[in-house]
């Protein structure tokens, strides 16, 4: 699987992002300057976490804007995968490849903690390593993951099966009106969204920060191991 | 000359920051505060010296980036 | 304006004695500078000075007493007078780190000033070369129920958060004690540790005559000119009122004015580096020169500016944060501008190194300041002041068991300086970067690996005020023997300490004999144990002024960072204890 | 009543948002772009029925809580 992270001003989980890619891959990702203009052959386009251009204005707002978006647009439409973690994810709906937007956390702060995720379906290259259902661990470090969407959205979403992932308890219970559940106050504790196709992935929590037994587990490595299963050419 | 783009959470979504700022000042002691809601405000220097120009451009700046329309409506103002 | 006499074409006040003074100056510092310029020095000259003589630069009370901590082991590379300190962590690698305060702008803008606290602290750090890996902190606030308290704790946790989560640097420790003593006072201690490869470590002498010096990161602005000084000198009110004391941090900027400098110095286009911090330009470019026996000569007009119409005094003393200053090899300086320009950084040639031993400032046609570099530091003023030793402790009365131990110790738990810390570290990132092997809470010192290496760094920050308030001697050991333990209880080998020296006024004799006294006793512990000082900072000064007057100074704190390596990380020992272990007490 | 207040950074404090905001406008085309300034409105409803009154009651709200008269500003308007 070649894979390549976008870096745009203000990125900085590029490095834990490559450090996932190559430890399922064995090779390192292409890193891929936001002011490029074309995307070299990837089977995956990665838009990793941080602070684009600082977070001002909104999340994600200006680096939806940036040159290499008009190639992401088109790899897009031909079909290509694309994930988004949490920055990556705002980037995704502010550039409308994902639907929704993400608000200020319900609590107002800043939350760096752990989060428990619940699988919703598990045919997707993000997903197939888990069964529907599954529960992993993974941290969250973000200020605006609230994720919000008008009712004619969530409806599509939740009819089309295209929520990925929900926060939930450890043994799977969704409530999304518990904030210790649902820590930043997404509409049906949504924490990750599909598009259409099923393949973009935006998610706020960040699986590649749990891929080494030493930093506290592995359990954001299946997803990184089914994208290599389902995109090895 | 000067623009203002007021920009605002859409009718029906949910403020918390708003919310949170109507408690605080409950709190300190004022009284009669209803709903309180929270924007942005953006105020451009533009190289235009006709208004009507002026605005149609800070609209468009709303619409291609200052304002996500999907949760937000925007005006715009001629300040100055 | 007070008076009306004009002494130069700029309108201001005659440069005399009562001016020094209200900038700090005393009668003899004052006379010092008349017999080192031969003549009446310009404003932007008296401000120079009163910069660089000022205790924050100069550390005229506190210098003769840092002298006598240890500073030197085998494995020190670089200890006091660089940026930060230097020691070698094997595999050719050396940590980079140090401690630095920003007490004062803390109360008076809680989020900007611990926000620029972080984002001062990172700039010593990588402009040594060094990839920041951690951050860490120790906060001191009044008491809990003081609702100034609340306030400020929000706004400092929620600075040190916002510009540490933005430039990527995981926050993985720190401590917080609670006092009264503290009301008026915080104090907001940041610390930054970073890795560089040994043999690309960037120093802050400047040389070679001719070569251009090179400013680079965000433009300069009016940001807290003289902010201490200047708050009660008899200026132009609309001068005054165009100068924010605060400076406004801005760590979208500083995280590209990293990633744009580590790119920098992977070349050797480099000769010497050094972030603007406290009195931006002029401590950065007086420091480089003096330290590299070369004068400088800046052309202020080629100084990237926010606002229109700055004077050479205010560029000279701008504190606007997230810049840096370079001397660059001349044939290297487009590379250079490349890099800056791809990071959409302002990048400016502002002057070049000369012979002449002065630094020369000129603006406009005009030579701003002319001062000969090495009596401005050689004379610097120094003080040994008079001291009067802390009286011993009262004794405390016999121990009596009011509430019985469960209760003790459910009340023990709850106390502030006890509780919880989790909702203070959930609002910084921990994990960013993915090398973190303890984040907090999860053992006695942080521990953070070197990415693709098996070496981990074991990180920690401690002080008890309350101890060295009772006896500073005792106190100031026990911070550097706690911060030693914390280390060696993961498994680490400590190596090395930075400090923050928090104290009251230098002035008032039982101050400065607190302040030797934790001297003494931190310098004592240093040696048994090795572990020497190789970076730090000192504050004074701090303390609370009453309606009467009165004032309050705050408990003695000399906080103690400590940093200790494992040579293989994944022995690192947590907190967690697994069901089947047997607890043994040792000591 | 409705009043709205704006807060924005005083003169001469840096404003990382606006600067970042003025060079995207640059990037996305939008040429003739000056300063750009960000600053925060609140929409505040009031329980008041005078607008001198409810102006004062925002301004106090707006000193005691809305706004940091340590680095910004702000102005009141009664909206309706
Ligand atoms: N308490 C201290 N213990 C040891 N070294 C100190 C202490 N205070 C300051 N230093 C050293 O003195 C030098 C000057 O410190 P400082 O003025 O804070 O540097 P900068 O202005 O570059 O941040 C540094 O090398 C610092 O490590």
């Amino acid at each position: 699987m070649k894979a390549g992270i976008v870096v745009f001003p203000g990125t900085n989980r590029e490095r834990d992002m490559a450090i996932a890619l190559r430890t399922v891959t064995g090779r390192a990702p292409a890193m891929i300057w936001h002011h490029d203009t074309a995307l070299p052959d990837l089977d995956l386009v990665v838009l990793a976490g941080g602070f684009s251009y600082g977070d001002y204005l909104r999340c994600g707002a200006m680096a939806a804007h940036a040159p290499i978006m008009a190639d992401i647009r088109r790899f897009a439409a031909a079909g290509g995968h694309i994930l988004g973690v949490c920055n990556g994810f705002q980037i995704l709906t502010e550039a409308g490849l994902l639907p929704g937007a993400l608000l200020r956390n319900a609590a107002l702060r800043f939350l760096s903690q752990d989060c428990y995720l619940r699988v919703e379906r598990d045919d997707t290259p993000f997903t197939r390593k888990w069964r529907v259902g599954d529960v992993f661990r993974t941290p969250m470090a973000h200020g605006d993951g609230n994720y919000i969407a008008d009712s004619d959205t969530i409806r599509a979403l939740e009819d089309g099966n295209r929520v990925a992932f929900r926060y939930a308890r450890p043994d799977g219970r969704v409530d999304a009106g518990d904030l210790r559940t649902n820590p930043n106050g997404s509409v049906n504790a949504i924490a990750g969204v599909l598009s259409e196709n099923l393949r973009i992935c935006g998610m706020m929590p960040h699986p590649e920060d749990l891929v080494d037994p030493l930093m506290g587990g592995e359990d954001g490595k299946p997803l990184f191991e089914g994208l290599v299963e389902a995109l090895v050419r | 000359m000067k623009v203002r783009v007021t920009v605002m959470l859409k009718e029906g979504v949910l403020d918390p920051q708003g919310k949170a700022v109507a408690h605080a000042l409950h709190v300190l002691g004022f009284a009669g505060v209803g709903e309180v809601r929270i924007g942005r405000v953006i105020e451009l220097d533009l190289d235009e010296t006709d208004p009507a120009a002026a605005r149609d451009k800070a609209d468009a700046m709303a619409r291609g980036l200052l304002a996500n329309l999907v949760i937000e409506d925007f005006t715009t103002e001629v300040v100055a | 304006m007070s008076s009306a006499t004009t002494s130069s074409a700029t309108g201001q006040r005659p440069v005399d004695q009562a001016m020094a003074r209200e900038f700090g100056l005393t009668a003899d510092e004052w006379g010092n500078v008349l017999s080192i310029m031969g003549r009446t020095p310009t404003l932007t000259e008296l401000g120079i000075f009163s910069v660089m003589w000022s205790e924050h630069c100069s550390y005229k009370s506190s210098r003769v007493w840092l002298k006598t901590l240890p500073t030197t082991a085998p494995w020190v590379i670089h200890g006091p007078g660089e940026n930060a300190g230097v020691v070698d962590i094997g595999q050719g690698l050396a940590a980079i780190f140090k401690m630095e305060s920003h007490n004062h702008p803390s109360f008076i803008e809680p989020y900007q000033g611990a926000a620029t606290g972080v984002g001062g602290i990172l700039r010593d750090v990588f402009t040594m070369g060094a990839r920041p890996v951690a951050n860490l902190n120790a906060l001191r606030f009044g008491a809990p129920d003081n609702p100034q308290t609340r306030r400020i704790v929000d706004g400092v946790v929620r600075g040190i958060g916002g510009y540490g989560n933005c430039v990527g640097v995981p926050t993985v420790g720190g401590e917080i004690n609670f006092h009264p003593a503290y009301d008026g006072n915080p104090l907001v201690n940041a610390m930054t540790v970073g890795v560089a490869r040994q043999d690309r470590i960037f120093l802050s002498a400047a040389a070679g005559v001719g070569n251009p010096v090179v400013y680079v990161g965000s433009k300069t602005g009016r940001d807290g000119i003289h902010g201490a000084t200047m708050s009660s000198a008899e200026f132009d009110e609309d001068a005054l009122a165009k100068r924010p004391t605060v400076q406004v941090g801005d760590p979208f900027v500083e995280k590209l004015l990293i990633e744009a400098c580590l790119e920098l110095m992977a070349t050797d286009a480099i000769v010497a580096i050094q972030d603007m911090g406290a009195a931006g330009l002029t401590s950065s470019s007086v420091e480089m020169a003096g330290k590299g026996g070369v004068g400088i000569d800046l052309d202020l007009d080629t100084v990237p500016q926010r606002e229109r119409g700055m004077s050479a005094y205010e560029m000279m003393l701008s504190e606007s944060q997230e810049r840096m200053l370079i001397v660059i090899r001349p044939d290297r300086t487009e590379q250079a501008r490349a890099i800056f320009e791809k990071w959409e950084l302002d990048f400016a040639v502002i002057g070049h190194l000369t012979d002449t031993g002065h630094i020369v400032v000129r603006h406009q046609g005009r030579v701003e300041a002319d001062i000969p570099l090495e009596p401005l530091a050689e004379q610097a003023p120094i003080y040994r002041r008079p001291t009067s030793p802390t009286p011993a402790p009262a004794p405390l009365g016999p121990l009596t068991d009011p509430v019985g131990i469960e209760q003790a110790l459910i009340r023990l738990i709850g106390c502030p300086d006890l509780a919880s810390r989790a909702w203070v570290w959930n609002q910084y990132d921990s994990t960013v970067g993915g090398q973190t092997v303890k984040r907090p809470g999860a053992a006695d010192a942080a521990i953070v690996r070197i990415e693709d290496t098996s070496l981990g760094l074991a990180l920690t920050t401690d002080c008890t005020p309350r101890y060295c308030k009772a006896d500073p001697r005792t106190g100031g050991a026990q911070a550097v023997a706690e911060a030693w333990r914390n280390i060696v209880a993961t498994g680490a080998r400590p190596l090395a300490i930075t400090d923050n020296l928090n104290f009251g006024s230098p002035e008032k004799p039982e101050i400065m004999g607190q302040f030797i006294a934790a001297i003494e006793g931190m310098g004592e512990a240093c040696r048994a144990l090795d572990f020497p000082v190789v970076s730090g900072n000192v504050s004074l000064y701090n303390e609370t002024r009453a309606p009467d007057g009165s004032t309050l100074s705050i408990l003695p704190t000399p906080a103690i960072g400590g940093l200790g390596v494992l040579d293989d990380v994944s022995r690192a020992v947590g907190l967690s204890m697994p069901a089947d272990a047997a607890l043994v007490l040792v000591g």
